[in-house]
């Protein structure tokens, strides 16, 4: 059957640049690039590529340039050549089309419609390079007030905290999803941070037990790599409820990426898929949240903090006070912008709400309830830059995970093909050969680099605001001011209109 | 302050130097030489021969060198024996030389052939410079010219022969040309290749006669057949130069026998290149290996030792690299075994004229043949001496990419980033 | 001393090492010139090892105990005052005993350019060797190790 | 009553404090001469005091202090008064005619205390019960204003300079062991006299310099636990934190100034265990609670005062002592004034609070 689909992209190479070097042969996992022996020169097949840009960037003399293929279909606003192509594939494959990486529809993006603000004459803006400007957060159950005996000492002791030296931590990524290469960059670069990273539910490789102490060990509903040593590795455990871009649904690792670490480290046999199921099968209701959040305490001893991670849905607000009321210590919401190593594209580009409603609506029904003090609201899903985080902070957030922006810092270029496991980049693949591509070393030099720059631009626009201490922006929606939104967003988001 | 006396001034004599003032900066170095020439590089007398070889070239050091070594050098003069007991070497001119450390590395001399007319004009050996220089004012284009010997110097005279325009036989006594380092798919291969550059191979035969009247004028062989010529060069081998130790209580078997120190029997004497007789860890035996390496890693052993280190010569097995025509090749250790003890295997691309062979006994590798494929082969020559366990990647030796990838990580490890072994 | 060693767990196989040896050794510097005009084109010093997954770069080890020089039958191959093994080109007769001894097989045969051993000399005149330099993933480092 | 209409004015501010600790009286010329000489720091839209012991015959009714913008919000808020409260003693509070304050609004006093049942069907305590009262009254009677509360004590404020505030409600002829002032630079004309310095509750009451940044963090944190910010004010923010910490619970003075403007985090990883601890625990619970931006503020309650400045001294507060008598105030010169030869004068800290009590309170 010969295939309708047009090629996505087409590949130029400059011929007066290009000295048949054959790097990117070399490079393109997809076999793109090849040399025809005929006449030596080195040659494209353009229907293969996927733009990940790995040819584009090794190729030593610049000859390479990926571009959208120019053929378009006859003008139709309803029909676009996206929709088109889709149920070309379709009719080719007979199958759900599967995707990865975030929702890429032309959904508003609220972060962009919300300015922030700064001092001017009457509260002094604060230069970070001369005053100390305090960003550590600490993410944990609070108690709604502290006792002390009649001598002025303090009684109360606090339960386990995550301390963060930046309210930023790098969000579950399995080692399954992504090469053992991109986990220890992460984990590394969390160490280095004094933050934390999270392991996704592919459980805890052994090498990398020994960053324990930034590590958040997810339960997730496939249990994949859940065992007591599991939950004691890491400062704190999450239950995964659900992901952003897949609200609703479980995962699926095919089976050709289960080698043997990955085996080892899910408990699972070489070669099978690894299936979680759509819901936790022991979780049908907030009372059973409840019970496994404290099996989770019990069997780590009350030392560790536990977060429950949710897709941000209509009714999030809701969840998030059961949560709470469940136990948990940590709400993660993760907006339909979130990443994911592999979705259903339906799913990903249709359900779930932006994060910036989802924490407006959350910290605000929280307050409400007068019980946002007690918990800690973690921010996930697509965070693309200090501004966000800030912007994410004021509405409620206490931090803010990364994942896609922690990627893309470590050479992901965004190609969303992560679900094929052929990542040029060495980042969401098993395959050695791609794997070694990611040196951690590099890997975790540049998420500390991409972490300490945005810390550095968060203390700019605190200080800016004259807040020397990022609890003084934990919902202080006074920084935050609309553009080009409706009142009925305004009022979502809790903010006033820029002007007002 | 030390008195080192070296006999020779070849490879040997260089690394025996080096040897030493790599321990001794101020120890006196004398060294003895019958040729009148600063140490040239002997491989390279075909080159001479050849024209592609000028006095620069067939320097073996700097003209500085022992001037920088603070050496003593007595050139032209020969070594006639030695007083093992007084400690000296009596020289040709009547003269003494006193040393505490004597180094012999008189290299080795032509066997010459017992024949009829072996005493006319016009037969010449091809070992030193001067028998180079000597033929080349002989070697006219239009002459002809019988070698006597088809092992790597006859043919390397027949090649700088036929590139004077000469026109050359090889007559050799074995079933093939080279038998000391091909085995006779090489060989037939090589033959091949000299006889398209038009030197004519005649095999199992040998010269028993020279004609002419003053001159040389022909040959006659075993099998009876006559050649015409105008030179013969006879090529059948050295042997070791042991005369200056005849009549002393230095032992001698084909060479000067060595410990694997360099050392002789005689305290404080030692022996060192192609004179001597050291320990061939292929063949695991004492024998005299005449190649260019192993003359100065002998001799720089040696010299060692006699500036008092402990150093251990354990390198010592025959390889070669030499090309006739362009046709290169390489090969080391035993090419062609006997014995049910080894296994051999092979593979030919006789298009490319690619032939390669590996020899191994047991889990070792101990010889190998490669002709024009030569890259890397050097890999090759390390296993042989390092005696790696080359099993796990026995399967993988002759391929054209072979290398360190195909070995164990921890070898590879340890070889490439010097991590040890646990 | 200083060399280059490689770290294979990071080795892409993209063989811009050797890419950027041959410009680092190339008349212009320039690697469109290097390898589109100029004649003839160095050899690179240092070579990639390839059995996927497995790769990486190799070339001279810059031995202190150097077979090669010791083989050496013209002297060409020495050690120079950086404590670098090079060959003199002027000297070599390109009878390949070095390639022979070279335990690591980074010695190679140019025939382009006159029949001289070509092998890597570590860059004198760069603050560290290209292919360190420009290696993509780290995968080379320059240090003394000893 | 005209209320604030923008919501935040940001003002800049004088703020000046007296206690007798021995808990001697005295008039209120001292304030007013030390507010005055700091006329530089307001602009006549908005001055007041809070006076501590001026009731001692109703020592123990809560006073409370109410504009009226007209009879009929007067009547309302009387007959909820009536209808909570047992009164002893209504009327206006007396004033002088100054020519520089214009607009006032109809200024009453009663002294009252709940009425039993009331108090038992509620189930709260007299002070929690009055509280809440205010609140409402505040929220739901359109046209009054509680300007105090408190017991024996009252605020006295208005849009003017603080010294002509001063002679309009005649406050010379008051005595107390207590006074404190606040001359207002709001950078716009609200022209209500609510807005106006002090803030109180019951008898906290709150004048302050500066400008929260972090309003919007402390007033949702507040939010959680009932209170509602309905002055768009930072000084009510202050008032609330301090309310809730110290009244409601129960925490030492000390450690609710350290909640408002704790140390930096380094200087917490220096301090021993304990210390440590404690800062961690304050700064991970209270953290919404932390006032951050430039502020100098002066809380007084029935027994005592504190001061307090933001943690990195954005805003001026200078302290001295004489005798019994501590002053705070934002200039030196303001107690200069007043106290011309001091035992000790110095400049607080950022964060470090300056605690003064009545020492009955302490023995």
């Amino acid at each position: 059957m010969i295939s309708y689909v047009l090629p996505e992209f087409l590949v130029m190479r400059d011929e007066n640049r290009c000295i048949q070097c054959q790097v990117c042969v070399r490079q393109c996992a997809n076999d793109v690039h090849y040399l025809d022996e005929k006449d030596g020169k080195v040659k494209a097949d353009d229907a293969k590529c996927v733009n990940c840009q790995r040819c584009v960037t090794f190729c030593p003399t610049h000859a390479l340039t990926i571009i959208p293929n120019p053929q378009e279909f006859k003008a139709n606003a309803n029909w676009t050549k996206k929709a088109i192509t889709e149920v070309q594939k379709q009719a080719e494959s007979g199958a759900v089309i599967l995707t990865s990486m975030g929702n890429p529809q032309e959904y508003p993006i609220y972060w962009d419609k919300i300015v922030l603000n700064a001092s001017q004459v009457t509260n002094p803006s604060i230069d970070p390079l001369r005053e100390p400007m305090e960003l550590k957060t600490y993410l944990g159950r609070k108690p709604d007030k502290l006792e002390f005996d009649e001598k002025g000492r303090l009684i109360t002791k606090l339960t386990p905290q995550l301390v963060l030296n930046v309210p930023i931590m790098f969000s579950a990524m399995s080692f399954g999803s992504i090469s053992l290469n991109a986990c220890e960059s992460l984990a590394r670069a969390a160490t280095e941070l004094g933050i934390y990273y999270n392991t996704g539910e592919g459980g805890l490789h052994s090498s990398l037990y020994r960053y324990g102490k930034n590590t958040i060990a997810q339960v997730a509903s496939g249990r994949f790599g859940v065992h007591a040593n599991y939950l004691n590795a890491g400062a704190a455990l999450e239950i995964k409820i659900g992901q952003g871009a897949k609200p609703g649904i479980g995962g699926h690792l095919p089976g050709e990426k289960v080698g043997a670490e990955v085996s080892a480290t899910r408990m699972i046999p070489e070669g099978s898929d690894a299936i979680s199921p759509a819901p936790h099968h022991d979780i049908y209701s907030i009372e059973d949240l409840r019970q496994l959040i404290y099996a989770l305490k019990e069997a780590t001893n009350y030392t560790k903090p536990v977060s429950v991670k949710i897709a941000a849905v209509h009714n999030v607000a809701a969840i998030a006070s059961g949560i709470a009321r469940a136990g948990a210590d940590i709400i993660a919401i993760d907006g339909f912008r979130g990443g994911t190593g592999a979705a259903p594209l339906r799913i990903r580009d249709n359900v779930g709400i932006p994060i910036e409603m989802a924490i407006a609506a959350v910290d605000t029904r929280l307050k409400e309830e007068g019980i946002r003090h007690q918990v800690s609201v973690v921010a996930a899903g697509s965070i693309r830059n200090s501004a966000d985080i800030i912007k994410a902070i004021a509405l409620g957030a206490d931090a803010v995970y990364i994942a896609t922006s922690a990627l893309i810092a470590i050479g992901c270029h965004m190609c969303q093909k992560c679900n094929t496991g052929k990542c040029n980049w060495g980042i969401a693949t098993q395959d050695p050969q791609l794997v070694k591509r990611l040196n951690p070393n590099i890997g975790a030099r540049r998420l500390v680099n991409l972490v300490t720059a945005w810390e550095h631009e968060i203390k700019e626009m605190l200080g800016g605001m004259g807040i020397n201490s990022i609890e003084s922006l934990r919902g202080n929606r006074e920084m935050l001011r609309g553009v080009g939104l409706t009142q009925k967003e305004l009022d979502i988001l809790g903010i006033k209109a820029a002007g007002e | 302050m030390v008195e080192y006396v070296i006999i020779g001034n070849s490879a040997a004599a260089v690394g025996a130097v080096e040897g030493i003032r790599q321990r001794d900066n101020t120890g006196n170095i004398t060294v003895i030489s019958e040729e009148p020439y600063y140490a040239y590089s002997r491989p390279l007398i075909s080159y001479l021969l050849a024209g592609t070889a000028d006095d620069r070239k067939m320097a073996y050091r700097d003209a500085g060198f022992y001037k920088d070594n603070g050496v003593l050098l007595l050139l032209g003069v020969r070594a006639v024996s030695i007083d093992t007991v007084g400690k000296q070497v009596i020289l040709s001119n009547g003269k003494m030389v006193a040393y505490d450390k004597l180094l012999i590395a008189t290299g080795g001399k032509p066997f010459v052939l017992p024949m009829k007319g072996g005493d006319k004009k016009g037969i010449y050996t091809f070992i030193k410079r001067d028998d180079a220089e000597q033929l080349k004012s002989v070697a006219k284009c239009g002459t002809k010219a019988v070698v006597i010997g088809g092992g790597l110097i006859g043919l390397k005279a027949a090649e700088g022969l036929v590139k004077c325009g000469v026109d050359v036989t090889v007559v050799e006594l074995a079933d093939r040309i080279l038998s000391t380092i091909l085995d006779e798919q090489a060989a037939v291969m090589v033959q091949e290749v000299l006889e398209e550059h038009g030197i004519n191979v005649i095999l199992n035969d040998t010269v028993t006669e020279v004609i002419g009247d003053d001159g040389v004028s022909g040959v006659i062989l075993k099998s009876g057949q006559s050649i015409e010529c105008d030179m013969v060069i006879t090529a059948i081998g050295v042997r070791p130069n042991t005369d200056v130790v005849a009549n002393t209580d230095i032992s001698i078997n084909r060479g000067i026998k060595t410990d694997d120190h360099m050392c002789t029997n005689i305290e404080d004497v030692y022996a060192a290149g192609d004179v001597a007789e050291a320990y061939d860890i292929v063949y695991e035996d004492q024998r005299v290996t005449p190649i260019w390496p192993n003359a100065y890693m002998q001799g720089e052993i040696a010299g060692r030792n006699m500036a008092g280190d402990d150093a251990v010569f354990d390198s010592g097995f025959a390889r070669n690299s030499i090309a006739f025509f362009g046709l290169p090749m390489i090969t080391a250790g035993i090419i062609k075994p006997v014995g049910d003890d080894y296994e051999a295997v092979s593979t030919v691309q006789p298009e490319k004229m690619i032939y390669k062979k590996a020899v191994f006994k047991g889990n070792r590798l101990v010889g190998f043949i490669r002709l024009t494929d030569i890259d890397r082969a050097g890999i090759l020559t390390g296993l042989i001496k390092d005696k790696v366990d080359i099993s796990p990647f026995k399967d993988k030796l002759l391929d054209k990419d072979f290398g360190f990838v195909y070995m164990p990580k921890s070898y590879r490890k340890e070889r490439l980033l010097g991590v040890k072994r646990k | 001393m200083k060399r280059v060693y490689a770290l294979e767990e990071y080795c892409v196989g993209c063989r811009l090492c050797e890419i950027n040896c041959i410009v680092a050794h190339s008349q212009s510097k320039d690697i469109i010139w290097a390898f589109k005009v100029e004649e003839p084109r160095p050899l690179p010093g240092i070579l990639v090892e390839e059995a996927r997954p497995i790769s990486f770069g190799l070339q001279c080890r810059h031995c202190d105990d150097a077979v090669c020089i010791k083989s050496c039958i013209t002297g060409a191959m020495h050690r120079d005052e950086r404590d670098t093994v090079v060959c003199d080109t002027d000297k070599c007769v390109g009878c390949w005993t070095c390639i022979m001894a070279c335990p690591y097989g980074a010695i190679k045969a140019n025939e382009n350019d006159g029949k001289v051993v070509s092998k890597c000399d570590l860059c004198p005149d760069l603050s560290q060797p290209a292919c360190v330099s420009h290696c993509p993933n780290e995968a080379l480092i320059y240090v003394d190790r000893g | 009553m005209l209320r604030e209409k923008y919501e935040r004015v940001p003002s800049g501010c004088a703020v000046s404090g007296i206690l007798d600790r021995s808990g001697r009286r005295f008039s209120g010329n001292d304030i007013i001469q030390s507010i005055a000489l700091m006329r530089e720091r307001s602009n006549g839209l908005g001055g007041g005091f809070a006076a501590y012991g001026i009731y001692p015959e109703y020592r123990d009714h809560y006073a409370f202090h109410m504009f009226y913008d007209d009879e009929q919000a007067r009547e309302i808020s009387e007959r909820f008064l009536n209808e909570h409260f047992n009164i002893a003693e209504a009327g206006p509070i007396p004033t002088k005619k100054v020519s520089w304050i214009i607009n006032e609004p109809m200024i009453w006093r009663y002294f009252v205390l709940p009425k039993e049942e009331k108090l038992t069907s509620s189930g709260l305590l007299s002070d929690e019960f009055v509280a809440q009262c205010v609140i409402n009254l505040n929220k739901r009677i359109d046209g009054a204003f509680v300007v105090s509360s408190g017991k024996n004590m009252g605020a006295f404020k208005g849009v003017g300079y603080p010294e002509d505030i001063g002679e309009f409600y005649q406050l010379y002829n008051y005595e107390g062991y207590m006074w404190t002032a606040h001359g207002r630079f709001p950078t716009n004309t609200p022209g209500w006299w609510g807005g106006a310095h002090p803030f109180t509750l019951l008898d906290l009451s709150v004048v302050h310099n500066g400008e929260l940044s972090s309003y919007g963090t402390n007033r949702r944190y507040l939010n959680e636990f009932g209170y509602e910010c309905t002055m768009q004010t930072d000084t009510e923010v202050a008032a609330y934190l301090l309310d809730l910490f110290t009244r409601r619970q129960g925490m030492p003075l000390e450690i609710a100034c350290k909640i408002m403007a704790p140390p930096m985090w380094d200087e917490i990883e220096r301090m021993p265990d304990d210390e440590r601890t404690l800062y961690t625990a304050l700064r991970t619970v209270y953290g919404k609670a932390l006032m951050n931006g430039p502020f100098s503020i002066i809380a007084a309650f029935n027994s005592g005062m504190v001061a307090l400045n933001d943690r990195i001294k954005l805003r001026p507060l200078v302290a001295a002592e004489k005798g019994n008598v501590l002053y705070v105030s934002s200039e030196e010169s303001a107690i200069i004034e007043i106290c011309p030869k001091p035992d000790k004068i110095w400049t607080p800290r950022g964060g470090e609070p300056v605690i003064g009590m009545l020492e009955e309170v302490k023995a």
